[in-house]
């Protein structure tokens, strides 16, 4: 380890099972924590609220970033082939009947538009790419990729306590409990 | 265990993206300013083995076009003339001037010029691609001015290209020719104005219904039934 | 699950309705852990590679670079005569390789998308390797209508951009819709392959020492921490492309039957085209993924993971889509018949007769007769029938394809043009380069690349589900054991 | 705005063009034109206009031509390559750069020559045209629209030759002076069969010179002349009600008068279409033959019989009208025939002095003979003889007996005629040449007798030199030079016979040194001072029109030389028939790259000859297993396998002593017992022969060029004197080995599809008389319940306005089947008009020659029930109908909505154009094309040189062809399409715009004689409307049927075109898609005899379809 000044991030709780790490996400809920979060391998089912989470906006996004598409689509085909060089190609209108012939365009710039919006929104939602974080500096961290549960408290939550925090996980059934520090 | 990446590199990734975003739209705006056309047709002037004035010859001595390119309103092609029409005054006047030599040695068997008989090499300006069929003629026939599409030659010392002569720049007039057209009279005057015009033949355009200067090409298309196309055909054959 | 993860209270369950569900079948076999998942399929990018992946490998790969690299700069600099295309019929092989491609990509969205929506779970252990055929088998197709164009260079035309000459693209071409179509589903494939596997490559990350594979799995799992606050977006992101690869998928089979389907061919021009091509994409798309998975699973021993169960459901999804396709086949026939139209029936009349015949009765023996076996649960449960089956439908289906393009053109409205095609060996040995590429592209995504979704497959297990104690510490006498992956479609009942 | 200088390099040393002369001197004045003069502005590129045009013409012919050259990319360019303009250095008058100038000229043939006009660009010869003012105009054949070719040909030969090695001219010149000098020179003359007075004056001239000059005339298909010397027979077809062909293809390769009027009367409505379609204006066409010949495929009634039973048929229909046909031959027995042969000549009776009865000119003396007998019995008022200026020249079993003799020292082989090569076998004629001491040949190729004579003398081709001819009737027709010759070796006959009347023999060529015209040009000159008058004025008014109507042949009498009519050889064995062949003609056209790539009218092959044997025949001796049928069921293969793989099974043909391997085909409609080989293929193979013909080193490459080299068999050795047509006798087995063939078209039926439509005069059973069948025209096959089709978008822009809006000019064109023989003149002169390049026989067996227009030909035969095949005349006999396709312009056309970079699009006037620039060939436009119309440069076939074994396939390696003597043809307003691009026709949208510009420039001509301002000047759509049919497309202006009628739909009934758009005949090809094609047919009317036997089968090809 460096001899570096370091900051505190928090603690870091390992807890057993999937279903011990759902019940103690309930009761850190409870417990008013804001800035924490939990690490596991997969994506636990209901743990959104456990941890009292509010649904993704990601649709949203998606959703105007899809209209975005259609507007493009039809605005380049319907500009460009009605209004700025109509061409005659057989014998299809050139105006607003025309329309239906832009669809398969329309729609494929509608799921173009969204699947980049879908990438973008989720990155910048998940705060990444984020390749540097204080997390990586634990010892046991690189196990939430692989089989481990955790649940970590963040310094910077109102509700941190040097010590009552630890005594709070440990009680609620996390092991391994650890003080991670970011390295400045 | 320590973090493999250091801190810096978490805002590497949006640096790298702005930058990035930045020099491609920098290199779309480079490529559209200085790899079209505009840019890279318009404005050629190269230097001509004769260094021939325009400016001398049409705006000083009045010639027109076609004393010279004579078979302009006639054929697809303006012709550039041949070396015997410049012979038919130069071997009266300015008989000596130096830049004149290369025309002597070609048309002056007296002087027994390896040159004598060859035809003047002129570089061209304008140049279409092979692609490209456009007929002088029909133009110069339905109103439009050499102006149009060559500037004002009557005041270049040196000729140079005006326009990108791009086929986005043709279908701009194709599509609102109103805006070039000029009496079939007034054609081959590079000094027209269409509000001097106006003032001059008031009582024609009173009969035309013309009430301002601007709208006497559209009078003029609508009169002469001119339905400029923009089909392929109407150059690409 | 995004969509029904929210409000999710997990005391209804315990309480709820006596539904009968039926125990299922484990997904993945032996009971294995967590930790056993992450390193039988990491062990597999880890791991020294068999040598049987380099005796493959390198003569894919020299196949490819062969066959694409040399059969590509011949064509280009010498013209698309060196193929065999005539003034008659002007599409060959190219266009037969270019449907054949993403019709085999077809079954990659599919699996990941489709079957993700409709809450297949099965489809976790191969649903990696299925999205990796189909970005592979998209890079395969678009060589084809990249370079069958008599001018390369000036493909450029067929994009959008405002350019000196003012001219502007045909918006009403069934090709440039499927320029659209292809760009958009290769990116979209993409977009949503990485994205699956981010997770993965964190896990690939956090076992590897520093080091070059560190920062490289380092950078493209973008720092992924496993949080759940980024879950829950991961979640609701995966959905949606989902969501949006599933029309996706099958407006792209759609568009590319719009080539022919919009066209006044006879033998083109049938209304049935875009759920027959649809079909028939995701018939020859399973068909591969079997005959890839298969022998992958034996050569790396992903034997619980890939299980019996896995294969036995895609042998039925090829036996169902196989006899749609089967009935496509006889629709068209009738379809010509009813028409009164002579050239449509005489369309008909010389596939099956004409110079081609052999194509024809390829086709429908391979594509209809040959999945019929899969009745047999014996045959389901045989890996060397389904090998067989599977190889057979994949040459079935490129038959398809040639068919309907080679046969139709040789022998269109008059006569007097008729005049047959045979390909070039350029062309074969393009079409054979591709294969390369493909296998060669797949082999080196086994080597490099996760290629189970590990935290997928985790989630399978029955004690991911965050009430897996429960059961065991409450045991509910009225409730029959319902698996975890049966919460969700429970609460939504009830909802 | 800045200005960039741009130091161009220096001018690098001048390097001329090697095809054109470099400046001469020339009057010194240019012509400068006043305002005045602009008000009256010259009236270019049209013949009528150019009266005054003649004093200058030949100037600008030693002129070069105002060019560009592309200095390298290297120089000074970094932006972009720097071009030059080089004008003229002194303009020649009346050449304006940029517009083609047309001179009227001729073609000598052997037929008579064809009145031709010709389009020049700045000098340069680029296409020919029928002269439509000409009395004999009568369209012009392929032969005449390829001829162009043979002028750039990079074989022609341009060297003067000694003993076959390079030499010089001035070598060759001390000879001819030699030979000058000596008044008593012991020189023989053999010329060609073409007719020129001056050539006639000069013999006399000649004969006067030398005492002891012989004079010849030799054709290898020179035909048996029974009439008087010098008498020729010429028919007049619009008196001719009834017309019997006795194995004459009158209307193509054995031309007797001038067929426009054949043809006229093949339209029921009249040949302007003005009238009501009416039956009895047809003529009606009985033909007897062996093979199918283009005559045949027109014909009402057809009787196949092998060629030693056409004296049989002959005989009988004598007797039959009571005609003295001798004893010796026998009588028909056949039932069949004889039936045939008896409604016949009641027919022919039946019309009296409209009957006429054409014996075919190779056929033997008596067949003539009992012609002229018929025709003079029935009193044909359509035939009538001519005094040709040709009398008095030795044939040539007289020339070979002088030879023989030793009574020729110098021998002038002039004929264009290859004789080392055609000549018949047992005539000897190389042995006998020998022994003359000097043969100076004068021909355009380095052939057989060029390689064998003391002296080869490369001739001017037509188009550079000058002369004169008569056409068939005898009209006196002018040959003019359009450029000096592009060799200076080259000699044409004229001027050698004028250096030869000169006492020093002083040869002079092209121009003289000081400027003067060449010899050839007095001579023209003072021949026709004689039948025209002195003076310029009349002189000029030939060169302006190209001929002098006046001056035509004398008639004279049709009497047969005496001679009693003599058996037809027995008929043993199997026939062999050797067929004037419809590319190469004798042999003479092996080097013209259009010719032979335009598949054989009949057979459709093209690049090789095959022999042709009817399918019974086939089989029976042993070449086929079974009798290969009329294909029309499954679509299958033939036998010999389609495409790239498609082969003929060798045959090995003997006869008269010799033996011949060569392909076999199957020929429909063919007499049984019969083979048919066409001549004049197997002139010279080089390493890439199939069977290594080269090796025994009697046919070496350098006879032929790159075109011709490799291409077929040659069945002249198989030819004697007796049986220069054909022989009987021979034997036919099956040889190892298969031969590839190029087969254009390799289905022949229909398939049951009405495609190209034909209705009879006569009262079908089924379908009713000649109005309902003329009624359901429309109706037949899938249209006849196809229901229409509906569009249900309007055909609209943003504003409402109809998308086809203009309301000058709408496009449209008619094919009148009834007229069209198949002959391909329009697709060679499309060929011609617009850069459309050869591909090599490789390319056409793949299936991608580029020709615009595809001449599809078909064999129909109804299938009779089962049990009445016998009921039916011959089954062996379907008809042909053939069916030029191009570009139909469809107003929905299903290319354009395909193509995803709008390469190819509509324009307002009805036109499918094509921008080659803008593609980038996905192809998909011609796969959704249901007429096949478009065509695909799958190689740079206009810079890889197609011809060179395996060029095209070495890509950049390959060897280019660039700048090469057959680019100087191209037609300046057409791109030169690059491969990868698609290409199709466009109605030669560059003569529209032409036309289109030539018109609008009246207005402003309008304004200058009023004196109005122009601004009050108000243009109205008839202003800007070009005169009604005064454009024509160059199919159009080929075609020798009239078959083809193009102009203005808003021209309505004021049009040719239009008035045969009314017509009930009209139909659109493939109606039923919905496509509205511009191009429309007109259904074949077939105009049969009730009471012959196969009536009930004539003009049923398509009529029962459904």
């Amino acid at each position: 380890m460096s001899t570096t000044r370091k900051r505190v991030y928090g603690y870091l709780a390992e807890f057993g099972s999937a279903s011990a790490l759902y019940k103690a996400a309930e009761k850190v809920r409870d417990a008013g924590f804001r800035k924490w979060d939990c690490h596991t391998p997969y994506p636990v089912h209901g743990l959104d609220g456990a941890m009292g989470m509010k649904r993704s906006i990601l649709p949203w996004f998606v959703f105007f970033g899809g209209m975005l598409g259609t507007a493009t689509g039809f605005g380049l085909a319907y500009i460009t082939q009605v209004e700025i060089y109509p061409t005659v190609v057989q014998a299809k209108p050139a105006n607003l009947f025309t329309v239906p012939a832009f669809f398969p365009i329309m729609f494929e710039l509608t799921i173009l538009f969204s699947g980049f919006t879908t990438l973008f929104g989720l990155l910048a939602l998940m705060k990444l790419p984020r390749l540097n974080h204080p997390l990586f500096a634990s010892r046991q961290f690189h196990r939430a990729t692989d089989d481990a549960f955790f649940i970590a408290l963040e310094a910077r939550d109102p509700k941190f306590h040097f010590d009552k925090t630890r005594a709070f996980l440990e009680e609620i059934g996390g092991k391994s409990i650890e003080l991670v520090e970011e390295e400045d | 265990m320590a973090n493999f990446f250091p801190r810096w590199t978490n805002f590497l990734p949006l640096k790298i993206a702005i930058c990035a975003g930045a020099v491609a739209t920098g290199a779309v705006f480079a490529f559209t300013y200085y790899a079209t056309p505009k840019t890279l047709a318009a404005g050629y002037q190269p230097s001509q083995p004769i260094p021939f004035s325009h400016k001398i010859h049409v705006d000083q001595l009045g010639l027109d076009c076609r004393y010279c390119h004579s078979f302009e309103d006639v054929s697809g092609t303006s012709n550039v003339p041949g070396s015997n029409t410049c012979w038919n005054c130069h071997q009266h006047v300015r008989k000596d001037s130096p830049k004149l030599q290369p025309l002597r040695d070609r048309m002056d068997p007296t002087l027994k010029s390896p040159d004598f008989g060859k035809p003047v090499k002129w570089v061209r300006v304008h140049k279409l691609p092979d692609y490209v069929y456009f007929n002088h003629s029909a133009h110069l026939n339905r109103g439009i001015s050499c102006q149009s599409c060559h500037g004002d030659v009557d005041r270049m010392e040196t000729v140079y290209q005006k326009n990108s002569l791009s086929m986005g720049w043709c279908l701009e007039c194709h599509r609102a020719p109103e805006n070039h057209l000029r009496p079939l009279e007034e054609v081959f005057n590079l000094k027209y104005d269409p509000q001097v015009y106006f003032n001059e033949h008031q009582a024609e355009m009173q009969n035309l219904g013309v009430k301002k200067p601007e709208d006497l090409g559209k009078v003029l298309k609508e009169h002469w039934n001119i339905h400029s196309k923009e089909t392929c055909a109407t150059c690409h054959h | 699950m995004g969509a029904t993860s929210t409000e999710h209270a997990p005391s209804e369950t315990r309480q709820g309705p006596k539904i009968p569900v039926l125990e299922r079948e484990n997904l993945i076999l032996s009971g294995r852990s967590y930790h056993w998942i992450t390193e039988r399929i990491v062990g597999v990018v880890e791991n020294r590679q068999p040598f049987l992946w380099w005796l493959l490998f390198i003569p894919c790969a020299l196949i490819a670079m062969v066959g694409v690299g040399m059969g590509l700069t011949y064509l280009v600099s010498t013209g698309v005569g060196v193929w065999g295309m005539s003034n008659r019929v002007f599409w060959g092989w190219d266009i037969t390789n270019f449907v054949f491609w993403i019709g085999i990509g077809h079954a990659g969205t599919l699996i990941s998308a489709v079957l993700f929506l409709t809450r297949q779970n099965w489809r976790t252990s191969i649903n990696r390797a299925a999205e990796a055929m189909t970005i592979f088998a998209v890079m395969c197709a678009g060589i084809f209508p990249a370079f069958h164009v008599g001018r390369v260079w000036m493909a450029w035309f067929l994009a959008p951009i405002p350019n000196a000459n003012a001219i502007w693209q045909n918006f009403k071409s069934p090709l440039l819709w499927d320029v659209f179509a292809v760009s958009t589903y290769f990116t979209i494939s993409l977009i949503f392959w990485y994205l699956g596997m981010v997770p993965d490559l964190a896990t690939i990350r956090d076992r590897c020492k520093p080091g070059l594979r560190k920062m490289l799995y380092g950078i493209f799992s973008l720092g992924w921490r496993g949080g759940n606050r980024q879950w829950s977006h991961y979640e609701m992101a995966y959905l949606l492309l989902a969501s949006l690869s599933t029309p996706l998928v099958l407006s792209v089979h759609s568009v590319v039957s719009f080539d022919f389907a919009t066209s006044i061919v006879p033998g083109w021009h049938t209304t049935i085209f875009p759920p027959y091509f649809v079909a028939g994409a995701i018939f020859g798309g399973f068909a591969m993924v079997l005959t890839i998975m298969v022998p992958a699973r034996q050569i790396y021993g992903l034997h619980d993971l890939i299980t019996m169960k896995h294969i036995d459901n895609m042998a039925k999804i090829i036996l169902l889509t196989g006899t749609i396709v089967g009935y496509a086949y006889l629709m068209e026939l009738f379809v010509a018949y009813y028409s009164g139209a002579k050239y449509e029936m005489d369309a008909f009349k010389y596939r099956i007769t004409g110079p081609y015949w052999w194509a024809y009765l390829a086709m429908m023996s391979c594509n209809v007769l040959s999945p019929q076996i899969f009745w047999f649960k014996a045959a389901r449960e045989n890996l060397w029938v389904i090998m067989g089956v599977s190889m057979c439908v994949n040459a079935g289906m490129w038959f398809e394809r040639f068919v309907i393009i080679v046969t139709t053109l040789a022998r269109m409205f008059l006569p007097g043009d008729w005049k047959s095609y045979s390909p070039s060996y350029v062309e074969m040995a393009l079409f054979i380069g591709t294969i390369g590429m493909f296998l060669a592209l797949f082999l080196l995504f086994l080597r490099f690349l996760p290629c189970i979704n590990i935290a997928e497959v985790k989630w399978t297990l029955k004690e991911s589900d965050p009430h897996f104690d429960d059961h065991h510490d409450h045991p509910d006498e009225g409730v029959q054991t319902i698996p975890s992956y049966q919460h969700e479609l429970h609460s939504n009942a009830k909802a | 705005m800045s200005k960039r200088i741009w130091q161009h390099p220096e001018v690098p040393a001048d390097e001329t063009t090697v095809s054109w002369r470099s400046v001469g001197q020339l009057e010194d004045t240019p012509h400068f034109r006043s305002w005045m003069e602009r008000e009256f502005p010259q009236g270019v590129a049209e013949m009528a206009n150019e009266e005054d045009a003649e004093v200058s013409r030949r100037s600008f012919m030693k002129l070069m031509g105002a060019s560009t050259a592309l200095a390298g990319f290297g120089l000074a360019a970094c932006r972009r390559p720097e071009s030059y303009i080089i004008p003229y250095n002194k303009a020649p008058e009346w050449v304006i750069p940029g517009k083609a100038t047309y001179y009227a000229s001729s073609m000598p043939r052997p037929g008579g020559a064809v009145p031709l006009v010709v389009t020049t660009f700045e000098g340069r010869p680029t296409k020919v045209a029928p002269n439509s003012l000409h009395p004999d105009m009568s369209g012009t054949d392929a032969f005449a629209q390829a001829s162009v070719l043979d002028l750039y040909s990079p074989s022609r030969s341009r060297t003067v030759l000694n003993n076959a090695q390079a030499s010089s001219r001035a070598e060759f010149e001390k000879v001819l002076a030699t030979v000058a000098a000596d008044g008593a020179a012991k020189v023989a003359f053999v010329f060609g069969h073409d007719d020129s007075p001056t050539r006639a004056r000069l013999i006399k001239d000649l004969k006067a010179k030398f005492k002891a000059a012989e004079f010849f005339a030799y054709e290898a298909l020179e035909g048996t002349q029974v009439l008087a010397d010098g008498v020729a027979q010429v028919v007049d077809f619009e008196k001719a009600d009834k017309i019997l062909s006795l194995d004459s293809d009158f209307l193509c390769l054995d031309g007797q008068g001038k067929t426009s009027a054949f043809f006229n009367r093949r339209k029921p409505e009249g040949a302007a279409y003005d009238k009501k379609a009416n039956p009895d204006s047809m003529n009606r066409l009985y033909v007897v033959e062996s093979v199918y010949s283009m005559t045949g495929g027109m014909a009402d009634h057809r009787l196949r019989v092998a060629p030693s039973q056409v004296l049989r048929v002959a005989a009988q229909i004598a007797r039959e009208l009571g005609v003295n046909a001798g004893s010796a031959v026998e009588a028909i027995t056949d039932e069949k025939h004889l039936k045939w042969i008896k409604a016949l000549a009641a027919d022919l009776k039946a019309s009296g002095s409209k009957s006429v009865v054409l014996a075919g000119s190779r056929q033997s003396a008596a067949v003539q003979q009992i012609a002229l007998a018929i025709n003079a019995a029935l009193s044909s008022a359509a035939v009538k003889g001519v005094k040709r200026d040709t009398s008095g020249l030795g044939n040539f079993d007289g020339l070979v007996e002088k030879l023989k003799g030793g009574a020729i020292d110098t021998l002038f082989l002039l004929t264009p005629a290859n004789p080392v090569y055609d000549a018949p076998a047992n005539a000897g004629f190389e042995a006998a040449m020998a022994k003359a001491k000097t043969v100076i040949h004068l021909g355009s190729r380095t052939d057989a007798t060029a390689h064998k004579a003391t002296w080869h003398v490369p001739v001017t081709h037509y188009l550079e030199s000058w002369g004169d001819g008569r056409t068939l009737t005898g009209v006196y027709t002018v040959v003019q030079p359009m450029i000096l010759p592009l060799y200076g070796d080259c000699v044409s006959e004229l001027e050698l016979l004028a250096a030869l009347l000169t006492a020093d023999g002083k040869l002079i060529t092209g121009e003289t040194a000081d400027g003067k015209p060449s010899p050839a040009y007095d001579a023209v000159r003072a021949t026709f001072e004689a039948i025209g008058g002195k003076g310029d004025e009349p002189w000029k008014k030939l060169l302006r029109d190209g001929f002098h109507a006046k001056s035509t042949y004398e008639s004279a009498e049709l009497t047969a030389a005496a001679g009693t009519i003599s058996a037809p050889p027995a008929a043993s064995g199997v026939e062999v028939i050797f067929s004037t062949d419809g590319s190469v003609y004798d042999g003479r056209w092996i080097d013209n790259g259009w010719l032979q790539e335009a598949p054989d009218p009949i057979s459709k092959i093209s690049w090789d000859n095959a022999a042709l044997i009817a399918p019974e025949t086939a089989k029976n001796l042993g070449i086929y297993d079974e009798i290969v049928q009329l294909e029309t069921e499954r679509a299958a293969k033939s036998p010999d396998a389609e495409g790239p793989q498609r082969t003929g099974p060798l045959i090995k043909v003997k006869v008269n002593g010799e033996e011949l391997v060569l392909p076999a085909m199957i020929a429909f409609g063919q007499a049984e017992n019969t083979v048919v080989i066409p001549l004049g293929y197997g002139q010279g193979f080089d390493k890439e022969d199939k069977f290594n013909r080269n090796a025994k080193g009697n046919s070496p490459a350098s006879h032929v060029g790159l075109v011709g080299v490799n291409s077929g068999f040659n069945a002249y050795p198989l030819r004697h004197s007796e049986t220069k047509y054909f022989a009987t006798g021979a034997s036919v087995e099956k040889a190892e080995g298969k031969y590839p063939l190029a087969l254009v078209q390799e289905h022949f039926a229909m398939y049951g599809r009405a495609l190209a439509r034909e209705i009879s005069t006569m009262e079908d059973e089924k379908k009713g008389d000649f109005a309902e069948q003329l009624q359901n025209v429309a109706k037949q096959g899938n249209d006849a319940h196809a229901p229409e089709n509906i569009s249900l978008y309007k055909q609209e822009d943003k504003k409402g306005d109809p998308h086809l809006s203009d309301k000058i000019h709408q496009w449209g064109m008619t094919i009148d089947l009834s007229s069209c023989m198949g002959c391909n003149a329009c697709l060679v002169a499309c060929q011609a008009e617009n850069n459309i390049p050869i591909v090599g026989k490789e390319q056409v067996m793949k299936g991608r020659e580029m020709h615009w227009i595809r001449m599809d030909r078909y064999f129909a035969i109804e299938k009779p029930e089962a049990g009445k095949e016998k009921d039916v005349f011959d089954l062996g006999n379907p008809a042909l109908v053939p069916q030029p396709v191009a570009c139909m312009q469809c107003e929905s056309a299903p290319c354009e909505t395909v193509c995803p970079v709008n390469a190819t699009v509509h324009d307002q006037e009805g036109l499918n154009v094509m921008a080659y620039n803008r593609c980038i060939g996905t192809r998909y436009c011609a796969n959704n094309c249901p007429y096949k119309a478009r065509r695909f440069n799958f190689f740079d076939y206009n810079k890889r040189n197609p011809l060179i074994a395996h060029n095209l396939y070495k890509g950049p390696f390959g060897e280019k062809q660039v700048g090469t003597a057959p680019h100087l043809q191209r037609n300046p307003n057409v791109s030169v399409r690059m491969r990868g691009v698609m290409e199709k026709c466009t109605y030669c949208v560059q003569r529209l715009k032409d036309a289109k510009i030539r018109q609008k420039r009246g207005q402003k001509q309008e304004v200058l004689l009023t004196g109005e301002r122009s601004s009050q000047l108000s243009v109205s759509n008839e202003t800007l409307r070009i005169p009604v049919d005064s454009v024509k497309v160059a199919c159009q202006e080929a075609c020798p049927a009239g078959g083809i009628e193009f102009g203005n739909l808003l021209d309505e009934d004021k049009s040719v075109m239009g008035r045969a758009k009314k017509s009930e005949r009209n139909y659109e090809l493939l109606h039923y898609i919905g496509t509205k094609p511009r191009t429309t047919y007109l259904a074949r009317v077939k105009n049969p005899n009730p009471t012959m036997p196969d009536a009930p089968s004539i003009g049923k090809a398509t009529i029962h379809m459904h």
